[in-house]
């Protein structure tokens, strides 16, 4: 299947803003993340941290893809400002 | 409720005296601005990305949380993306109701809430290099490898 | 540190630009306004009235505290005096600093400590009667009969 | 003693907002406030809760009065706003 994928905060050092996944095998959301693992193992800590929209909804890993879904990955958030300390 | 993404500078007085109405008797306002420095490193300017729809949701959501564990009458949150330079606001979140304690709790939960579940990201460029801001982890439902 | 008693209509947004610096990252501000009731009763303007040397000086003295107890940056504290109308601001607390956290706990423990301390008071003026406003009780240490 | 006493909220329901004492016998904010209580002994329950400032300083029962004193009397706070409940 088809799916657009956007990638945001320190993913964005290794990736770009967004790609196009024109044939992607799997059919799950965890089959994505172990399908970047693979890609950027550099990147390993970071797989653990994330969570993935789906078509602007948070997904879990069970979450079940269709042909052009928009999949987002998120590190940990940063928004905001004041850091708590 | 007043909830928003921009580009614009924040209009905090605004925002503010839309929020005030004649039941209230407190406001509380976080105003969370661009420092000069992290941790000693010089800040030249912040760029503040975000998974904009997901990200309204979010902060809807947490609005509308927000007045129904604490009782408040109303909030306002407003999350600036873009470029912002030193001094810049880049949230401003506004609490209202007759009585003050709630609007002081309800203001930390939201902007403590903001910064672990809204899909909003800040990278700091220094005047000696640039780096993603350090997020605290997702509450443990929203990781997806779980 | 900016601490005043003024008959004037409070310029909030002036006092929270005058205290922001480059080094802030978080300002929270209290805002408390003349509700149009209190327990149903319809306020229509409130009365505002002072010891002013003595106000002044606790208002310094708790600002002082505030920044060493808390490690603020700085801090602003207005009251008005005089007449005031629904919608208008009585006090004005603001609390700026690199971190959120302190600031939210700066500026609740100000709030709090002056209505406990400085002698300022409040007479509601209802569309059927006026009434002193009700204090808490001073600290024991300021009870002159113990 | 001649004292200037300045009287706040609740207070002035009872009383005008100064009045001079011109010979005031006692010599501690003790024997003003049970020269007052003797006074206004209706107002009671207040003596038991007022704070005394003298020439714009908290006193205690024990403060020693001097000639041309300026005494405040403050029933309990009740400035700022946003009531906590």
């Amino acid at each position: 299947m088809r799916l657009e994928v956007l990638f945001f905060g320190v993913l964005r050092d290794r990736f770009s803003e967004r790609e196009e996944l024109l044939q992607f095998p799997g059919s799950t959301v965890a089959e994505l993340l172990r399908y970047y693992r693979a890609v950027a193992p550099e990147s390993a800590g970071i797989w653990e941290t994330i969570a993935v929209a789906v078509n602007q909804q948070y997904a879990t890993a069970a979450t079940v893809l269709r042909d052009g879904d928009e999949v987002a990955l998120l590190p940990p958030v940063s928004g905001g400002a004041g850091d708590a300390r | 409720m007043h909830v928003e993404l921009t580009r614009e500078v924040i209009d905090a007085e605004g925002v503010v005296r839309a929020l005030k109405q004649g039941s209230d008797g407190a406001v509380t306002v976080f105003d969370g601005i661009v420092r000069d420095n992290t941790r000693g490193r010089q800040t030249q300017r912040l760029e503040y990305t975000a998974l904009e729809p997901l990200a309204l949701t979010e902060m809807r959501r947490l609005c509308e949380e927000a007045v129904e564990r604490f009782g408040v009458r109303d909030v306002a949150l407003v999350h600036r993306l873009g470029d912002l330079v030193v001094g810049e606001t880049s949230v401003l979140i506004a609490v209202a109701s007759a009585h003050r304690g709630v609007t002081f709790e309800a203001c930390r939960w939201l902007i403590d809430t903001l910064k672990k579940t809204v899909p909003i990201y800040k990278r700091e460029i220094f005047v000696d290099g640039a780096e993603w801001g350090h997020g605290e982890p997702f509450p443990p439902e929203l990781v997806a490898s779980r």
